[in-house]
């Protein structure tokens, strides 16, 4: 099984083919032959989890040359550690959900739709995986192509605009990004290595000035996918346009491709530079959490209300990334995998209604409750998820973001960030009186029909992640937890020989790893004023 | 050097003259006045199997031309080679020609034109430009380039009952050879300034110079020189024939000329000012960063707005060669074999882009629109998939060969040093996929106006589409091969 | 025993599944009250049987952890599922299951024929679950899940009449208020976990472990801040000045949510909180002086808007915020057995009232039902003379009332009079005691009133209601009336187990139970306490005089206005009109906050999106895009289509470069 | 060979004059006409080095340059013809039919 990781990717592949075979009429085979697909490649991909050592080696690696010519030699290389795992498994995960949705939703070119879809996968999937920087773009860029279709063949009235934006917008990105990719591969060669593998370019110690321009290329790439706040507005439109299917896989898997990024390349990359601009980034991250909150609060279109609340929770993500230590990184980790469950099943409340009442303004609903108890459950544990409620992964991932922020040198911006959580309640439980609680006055809703068993058997999965995540996260952070600590001794000695900024060191014997030291004393200016250790006792 | 007498020279000619080098311009050669010939004695109306017989002769000549790889033959005195760099060259080009010539026929028969004359001629371009590639001397190259270019006037201006074609023969002609006189100034000057036209001689005595960029002659020369060559593969601001000529062209030459003749330009280019000027490179490739910038930048926003879809094209080809520009401003092996990697992957994706327009097209070129492409993913799944992948091979998507090649360049210019060039052409690129998704967006997003209609698709049409589908997709994700011969090509000269 | 502690949880969780999943297939409310109320009582004998075993142990023993699993364990972070139990979570599970197992049973005959009988039920044991898991955990995160699940639990329960807007509305400002406080109890988390860690290598969010730490600890400085950030959780939660208003509104949900949640339980949770962490709180004497302030405050506060209420149920919510202010009064002079004392009490007499008022509105709701009217079932307007119509509510209710007015001899005065004592002749806040006994005693005063005047509105005088449904109204079945019995005995006798020692009696059990727990605390106190504090036998029995003669006066005057001459109020209120109008809006705080932060929270937000998100940002980007555009527009002009034109950019490009290389 | 400048600036002003001609008339024979006269200042270039240099290669390409020459004209004035034949003039200024 030395191959599991190019078969699970690459599944899907072999899901295209046989669709092709099938006549474009008989929509039911073509549905079904998906899931298939999904369901298996699921089913392959559950030995990677169960096999998975927990150690900070990469494993199921696999590693053949592809192409070698003049300066260049890349490699099919590809391997996942507890970072990458759980977010291949996430993928796999939802995406039979996802097409589970499209069984009502999607009528008209079925096909084309589905074949999208698997192709979408082997995307993610291979971007995920990769090791070799270039395979990685290739992925990183073929996963805009069915998810521009998606968007723009099969979305909303404003679909086309939407879809170019998006493309574009990201387009943009990735490929600043490439030149970067080029310039430190040619600084590779001088250092002397030989292809774009990965690791290798973690040894590779950049003069700072040549880390920020690269990192800026990059963080400028991955910021964009996030989005970091004021690159997020491709992603209200696209979430509006898009079909619920590509929504969910929009904001359950795409975007974290860019808190992906930072956490695989631009960190360890330029450590330095990371840590130059960490502020920044924390900053952006922040006003992100506040902005996104009060812009969902006030909108119209629930589906609208969602893409903005995702900007808000990546924001979280990113603060507890940028805190450069375990405890904020595996936050940031878990609120990836919380997120895409969360909002995912989000998402698919609002296709559940949409596809009912074919409407999404939050005006035209309200006292849902009456009508559909089991669809009202279910919201409300979502919806408590989302607003991070203990017991549900929303909490679990939130709270190690703030605390791990806080013990870092982001301690303002951390409270700042704190007052997220009041405005999740908010909105969230704003939207959801206004949708399900109140008189059932409209007449159109009088007669909704409740969730059907596949329409159940879809959330299902989701709500029992919600829990088994927030009860008991155990094993993902212990899987994960090798794989950050190294990346946090990564940064960190690269950044104890840092020529430029200052932090604090190491407070001997700390029972944590080289990680935790980011939460030792601040940098004077940075200490809250209220401290003062030597308090005669 | 003294003078020789008329009896030597002869001798002296007679003894090197070695054909082999040359074989696959003689063979076209014949072949194109076998053609001449046969279609005098031709009964109208039945053209077609010139045509067919055509195409074969291009293939036996790629055989042919194949065969010659590796080898390294000099001959008349050393103005002609046969080298892995002319090879290569002489694949594209026997590829374009040979993909342009599938898709003439129904063309042709549509707008009743269909003269034999037209496979001749085409052959006749692809002699010129072979020689442009093997040649060694300035007068070769030149003769090379005449041969080319007077042909490609014909074909511009084939389909004489049109007059946009007529227009753009005319345009074509009086312009090109308005460059022809600059080129031909710039030789005349560095035959001056280094007392030769043998390229490896030039070379020789530019190296002896101590500081080349003082002599003005030589300086001059070069510059007028490659003002030539800048008009040929449509640089700016020596491109703006190009927009009008691709426009009222017969579509099958358009798509001819925008991969063949520009290959040809820079495979001349490359040979003069990488084996006789190098040590010029800083002003040269200075030049060429200033060209890059001014044609990429040029030819992608003008094609924003354009509705014609060929014009459409004719200045994303613009843009294409200012990407093109950007490997040779580097002009290190990276960047050199970008370009010859490019201009192949290019022959593919451009040429099947146009097939895609003819069979798209109407009569008298009508249905030439973006808008005409309304509903044709509905109408032609199968064709319109194909489109797709042509036009994300030109706006440089992975895994296509139009994003490796522009790796290639690009990553050219970044060793080189030059990054911003590097980013302006992302930047560029990145403008440039807003047109191509346009294509799409009509393509997949909007619904046809006008009713269900089945074009006939003939044979060589589908070979031609098959064909282009595979030479933009293959090397995109297994370009090994190709790159490792290409970086030969350029490793030799 | 105490190794089973983890059943305490377990057994009403299991109740909210069962009923939760099937309760709708069960249907049969004896099945599913039977469930639920079975549910809590086992754990109610679980506590029993921990409390006794306590009791075996000697004093310094009484300190028992027990692991179920590790929950979240990330560098050096650990929060563990683990149960901490100590006299203090002791008298807190009694009090909880306890009086939550009579509510139940309450509950059983209260909700009878409602649709979503079992959703109530599967409520309130998650309920259940949730504010033990609050007082058992043994750290701050497992607290904080009790703490955020409690607040679930009330927000479905006031929601539980969603399709009211009322009810929404109450429900999601409750949870959006206590948001507000978990926002400062995690700031005080971190504050804490990073200063110990950060400096002394603690890392750590278990309270025994903080407790060994304590010594560690500043006075004053980080402890100040973290202290402040963990007394705006409890101000949240508990429903104190600045966070209350969302408390009275509560009364959305059914009566004994009202009674469980927002009288005996979820709402001392603060007053818990501050308890289970008086070692820091102590070692921040600004935060303690705040806390008592506070306290004060609320206290007179609530109660002069108690004064001006006609619906029973938000007196009574008033009340409670007032009563809660007494407690956080005790806990800021440091007496914190004393305001355990009064939770507990007032866990007994309040659950009664309320549970009292419930029984009430039941009759008057059967009662106006029967007579087709639709008055309202709540306004005290309507009622009056029903003691005679339902004694046994009245009795126990009569006694509660006694009770919490502070009348010697009843479970309010010894925990009430203890607290005005301690806040006179603490040893803390000097020139400040007497101000805050003064107000103590005030608050004293008007609750007396209010509370009387309650009872005098409601059980005497003439019967208001209309005439042709008086005689529909009656007592409530047993079901009903039996916790009420309860309530009201425990009214009573709650008291003597915390006798002062003056009156001496009887031993101070509570005190002595509540020693080891505060121990530390009162060490840390007695080091920057400016004298031991007055203790002076004769002073505690003046006070203890003086605040009966206080309570006395209050209920006279309840007396002569609502009993004797009964157009007194209308007289008072003509003679202030704004006053009233003032009291009777509760101040307008609701107003207040929405003019400050609720309107411009939305305006703001409308702002961002319409303003800066469409307007600012997507115009640069569509900007940029457009700018393109144009450029495009204009170059394709260039292309004239002339030859000349081609012909001179030709020749332009040939001169520059010349000009440039050649003639530089 | 003395003055070979003088040769040189002749030849530089004939291609000058050519030039310019191109870019002023309007008439496409002229224009083309003027073409031709850059071309043989190219020719007069390459003589006067040739015989300077004392090589004959310069002489050589002045040949092509003819050849070359004259089948350009035979190409040129056929599709000028070809044009005539459709729009009734060879003014360049009507060849417009073709822009933006």
């Amino acid at each position: 099984m030395s191959n599991l990781l190019s078969l699970t990717t690459f599944l899907p592949v072999l899901g295209v083919l046989l669709l092709l075979f099938i006549p474009k009429d008989s929509k039911g085979t073509l549905r079904n032959v998906t899931f298939a697909t999904t369901v298996v490649t699921f089913l392959v991909s559950l030995p990677i989890m169960f096999g998975f050592q927990t150690n900070a080696e990469f494993q199921f690696v696999e590693n053949v040359p592809w192409i070698a010519a003049g300066p260049f030699k890349m490699r099919y290389f590809i391997g996942i550690d507890g970072i990458s795992l759980w977010l291949v498994m996430l993928t796999t995960f939802i995406m039979p959900i996802a097409v589970l949705s499209t069984y009502t939703a999607v009528e008209e070119k079925v096909k084309e739709y589905m074949i999208l879809l698997l192709l979408l996968e082997t995307g993610m999937l291979g971007a995920f995986i990769s090791l070799d920087m270039f395979l990685f773009y290739i992925f990183w860029e073929v996963m805009l192509i069915p998810m521009y279709f998606m968007i723009g063949i099969w979305g909303g009235k404003n679909r086309i605009y939407a879809a170019v934006k998006f493309f574009i917008y990201t387009m943009v990105g990735s490929l600043l990004m490439l030149v970067a990719l080029m310039y430190l591969y040619f600084k590779g060669l001088e250092a002397g290595f030989t292809n774009f593998g990965l690791l290798q370019f973690f040894n590779l110690n950049l003069p700072l000035s040549t880390q920020t321009w690269l990192f800026l290329a990059f963080a400028l790439a991955f910021a964009i996918k996030v989005p970091m706040f004021p690159l997020h507005t491709w992603l209200p439109d696209a979430h509006t346009e898009a079909p619920t299917a590509g929504s969910v896989i929009l904001a359950a898997i795409l975007l974290k491709m860019g808190t992906y990024g930072y956490v695989r390349f631009a960190i360890p990359l330029f450590p330095e530079a990371a840590h130059k601009f960490a502020p920044l980034i924390a900053t952006l991250a922040v006003i992100g959490i506040i902005y996104a909150a009060l812009v969902a609060m006030v909108q119209e279109d629930v589906k609208k209300l969602v893409a903005y609340s995702s900007v808000a929770h990546l924001g979280f993500v990113m603060l507890g990334v940028f805190a450069f230590n375990v405890e904020g990184i595996t936050g940031g980790m878990l609120q990836m995998i919380n997120h895409g469950i969360s909002t995912g099943a989000l998402f698919l409340i609002v296709g559940f209604i949409y596809e009912r009442r074919h409407t999404r303004l939050i005006t035209d609903f309200g006292g849902l409750s009456k009508q559909m108890p089991v669809f009202a459950t279910i919201f409300m544990i979502v919806t408590f998820s989302s607003i991070g409620l203990p017991g549900t992964n929303g909490f679990v991932g939130e709270f190690l973001v703030l605390i791990g922020a806080f013990e870092s040198q982001l301690r303002w911006w951390t409270v700042i960030a704190s007052s997220g959580v009041i405005l999740s309640a908010v909105y969230m439980l704003w939207v959801f009186q206004r949708v399900m609680f109140g008189e059932l006055d409209n007449p159109k809703n009088q007669k909704l029909a409740d969730l059907n068993a596949r329409e159940i058997s879809i959330m299902v999965p989701l709500i029992i992640m919600i829990f088994v995540m927030g009860i008991y996260p155990k094993p993902f952070i212990d899987t994960m937890e090798p794989a950050i600590k190294k990346l946090v001794s990564q940064v960190r000695t690269t950044r104890m020989s840092a020529r430029s900024d200052s932090l604090p060191a190491i407070p001997a014997g700390h029972p944590g790893m080289p990680a935790a030291p980011a939460s030792a004393p601040l940098p004077e200016g940075h200490a809250p004023s209220a401290v003062n250790p030597h308090h005669p006792q | 050097m003294e003078a020789l007498s008329f009896q030597q020279a002869l001798q002296q000619s007679i003894l090197s003259a070695n054909l082999i080098p040359i074989l696959p311009e003689i063979l076209l050669s014949v072949l194109a006045m076998v053609l001449l010939l046969v279609n005098v004695f031709a009964p109208a109306g039945q053209k077609s199997y010139l045509n067919y017989i055509s195409f074969f002769g291009i293939v036996v000549t790629g055989i042919l031309v194949a065969v010659g790889w590796g080898g390294h033959i000099e001959s008349f005195s050393g103005s002609v080679v046969l080298d892995n760099f002319a090879t290569f060259f002489k694949l594209i080009f026997l590829v374009s020609a040979g993909l342009a010539i599938l898709i003439a026929d129904q063309y042709m028969e549509r707008e009743g034109c269909n003269h034999g004359e037209l496979y001749p001629l085409i052959l006749f371009t692809v002699v010129g430009m072979m020689l442009m590639a093997s040649g060694t001397d300035l007068m070769t190259i030149f003769l090379g380039l005449e041969v080319m270019s007077v042909s490609l006037y014909v074909l511009a201006g084939f389909n004489r009952g049109s007059i946009k074609s007529n227009e753009a023969g005319l345009k074509y002609f009086l312009l090109g050879a308005f460059s022809t006189g600059f080129l031909l100034y710039g030789m005349a000057l560095i035959y001056g300034a280094t007392g030769t036209t043998r390229i490896a001689k030039i070379a020789v005595q530019v190296g002896q110079m101590s500081l080349p960029s003082a002599n003005i002659m030589l300086l001059a020369g070069m510059l007028l020189m490659l003002t030539g060559f800048a008009f040929k593969v449509a640089a700016a601001p020596f491109h703006m024939w190009t927009p009008d000529v691709y426009e009222g062209a017969p579509t099958p030459i358009t798509a001819f000329m925008s991969a063949g003749p520009k290959a040809a330009g820079f495979a001349a280019a490359l040979r003069i000012f990488l084996v006789a000027l190098p040590t010029m490179q800083v002003e040269w490739s200075q030049v060429f960063w200033v060209l890059a910038v001014l044609t990429m930048t040029v030819g992608n926003i003008t094609a924003l707005r354009q509705d014609n879809i060929k014009r459409m094209l004719a200045y994303s080809s613009i843009a294409h060669a200012g990407y093109a520009l950007v490997g040779f401003a580097a002009g290190n092996p990276t960047g050199t074999a970008g370009i010859l990697f490019y201009m192949l992957s290019y022959s593919f994706m451009n040429i099947g882009a146009f097939a895609i327009i003819i069979l798209v097209g109407k009569k008298g070129e009508s249905n030439g629109t973006v808008q005409d492409f309304a509903g044709f993913g509905v109408k032609h799944p199968v064709l319109a998939v194909a489109m797709s992948i042509f036009l994300f091979s030109l706006a440089g998507m992975p895994p296509t060969a139009g994003f490796i090649g522009k790796f290639y360049l690009f990553s050219g210019a970044v060793q080189k040093g030059y990054i911003w060039l590097a980013i302006i052409g992302v930047l560029n690129s990145a403008a440039s996929v807003y047109y191509y998704l346009r294509v799409m967006v009509y393509m997949y997003m909007k619904d046809s106006t006008e009713e269900f209609d089945w074009m006939q698709l003939t044979v060589p049409m589908a070979l031609c589409v098959a064909i282009a589908v595979a030479g933009s997709l293959i090397p995109g994700i297994v370009p090994s091969f190709i790159l490792q011969f290409a970086q030969q090509a350029v490793r030799l000269i | 025993m105490l190794d089973n502690v983890w059943l305490i949880p377990l057994f009403p969780l299991i109740g909210f599944l069962i009923n939760g999943f099937f309760g709708k297939k069960i249907k049969n409310e004896a099945v599913i009250g039977g469930i639920g109320t079975l549910a809590i009582f086992a754990s109610f004998l679980v506590s029993c049987g921990i409390l006794l075993q306590m009791i075996g142990l000697p004093p310094e023993q009484r300190v028992f952890e027990k692991v179920l699993f590790p929950w979240i364990h990330s560098g050096a972070f650990k929060a563990d599922m683990a149960f901490l139990v100590d006299p203090l979570s002791c008298v807190m599970i009694m009090v909880v299951t306890g009086v939550g197992s009579l509510i139940h049973l309450y509950s059983i005959g209260y909700m009878h024929g409602e649709e979503g009988f079992y959703r109530f039920f599967a409520y309130l044991n998650l309920f259940c679950m949730s504010m033990l898991l609050l007082v058992l955990g043994n750290n701050m995160l497992v607290m904080f899940i009790g703490w955020e699940g409690v607040g679930l639990c009330s927000y479905l329960l006031i929601g539980y009449y969603f399709h009211k807007k009322s009810a929404g509305d109450a429900a999601k400002k409750a949870f959006v208020m206590n948001r507000v406080g978990d926002f400062g109890f995690l700031i005080g988390l971190f504050t804490l976990y990073w200063w110990l860690g950060s400096n002394h290598n603690i890392w750590t969010i278990n309270f025994t472990e903080i407790k060994a730490a304590s010594n560690l600890l500043p006075y004053g400085g980080v402890v100040t801040v973290a202290t402040l950030c963990f007394f705006v959780g409890a101000t949240g939660k508990s429903a104190q000045i600045p966070l209350f208003t969302w408390l009275p509104d509560a009364m959305e949900g059914p009566t004994p949510v009202s009674a469980l949640i927002h009288a005996a339980t979820m709402v001392t949770a603060g007053v818990y909180m501050i308890a289970r962490m008086s070692f820091v709180f102590i070692k921040a004497p600004e935060t303690m002086m705040i806390v008592a302030c506070v306290g004060a405050a609320t206290a007179i506060f609530a109660a002069t808007i108690g004064t001006a209420q006609n619906d029973i149920k938000r007196v009574l919510a008033y009340s409670t915020v007032s009563q809660l202010g007494f407690m956080f009064l005790a806990m800021g002079v440091g007496a914190f057995t004393a305001g355990i004392f009064h939770l507990m009490t007032h866990a007994f007499f309040k659950a009664c009232l309320f549970l009292g008022s419930g029984s009430v509105i039941h009759a008057m709701h059967y009662a106006l039902h029967k007579g087709h009217l639709h008055d309202d079932a709540q306004d005290m307007r309507n009622m009056g003379g029903l003691k005679k119509a339902m004694p046994i509510t009245f009795l126990t209710f009569f006694v509660s009332t006694i009770a919490i007015a502070g009348i010697p001899g009843f479970s309010g005065f010894f925990s009430k009079d203890e607290i005005l004592w301690q806040a006179f002749a603490n040893p803390f806040h000097g020139g400040l005691n007497i101000i805050l006994w003064g107000i103590g005693a005030v608050a004293a005063c008007f609750t007396a009133f209010y509370m009387f005047r309650l009872v005098f509105m409601t059980f005497f005088g003439e019967c208001r209601i209309n005439a042709k449904v008086k005689d529909h109204l009656h007592e409530s079945p047993l079901v009903i009336t039996i916790p009420l019995m309860v309530l009201g005995f425990l009214a009573v006798v709650g008291g003597y187990i915390g006798m002062p020692k003056l009156l001496g009696m009887l031993p101070n059990y509570f005190e002595h139970w509540l020693e080891p727990v505060f121990a530390l605390a009162n060490e840390y106190g007695a080091k920057y306490a400016h004298s031991g504090g007055h203790h002076n036998p004769a002073l505690e029995w003046g006070l203890m005089g003086l605040s009966v003669v206080i309570a006395l006066v209050g209920i006279s005057i309840a007396f002569t206005m609502y009993v004797k001459n009964t157009e007194l109020p209308g007289k008072f209120t003509a003679t202030f009109p704004a006053l009233h109008r003032a009291v009777y809006n509760k101040w307008y705080v609701d107003e207040l906050y929405d003019y400050l932060f609720v309107n411009p929270c939305k305006a703001f937000g409308q702002f961002l999106w319409k303003g800066f998100d469409v307007i600012v940002i997507d115009g640069a980007v569509n900007g940029v895009a457009g700018v393109v555009m144009a450029f495009s527009g204009v170059f394709r002009y260039i292309q004239s289509g002339l030859i000349h034109n081609y012909a001179w950019s030709m020749a332009f490009g040939v001169v520059v470069m010349l000009g440039y290389y050649v003639f530089k | 060979m003395e003055n070979l400048n003088g040769y040189l600036i002749i030849s530089a002003i004939l291609f000058s004059i050519g030039t310019v001609g191109v870019l002023v008339r309007k008439n496409a024979i002229v224009i083309f006409m003027c073409i031709e006269m850059m071309l043989n200042a190219v020719n007069l270039t390459f003589v006067a080095l040739s015989r300077h240099l004392g090589n004959l290669d310069g002489q050589v390409f002045v040949f092509f340059i003819m050849t070359v020459a004259a089948a350009e004209a035979a190409v040129g004035l056929a599709l000028m013809i070809a044009f005539y034949n459709n729009k009734e003039s060879i003014d360049v200024d009507d060849m417009n039919l073709m822009k933006w």
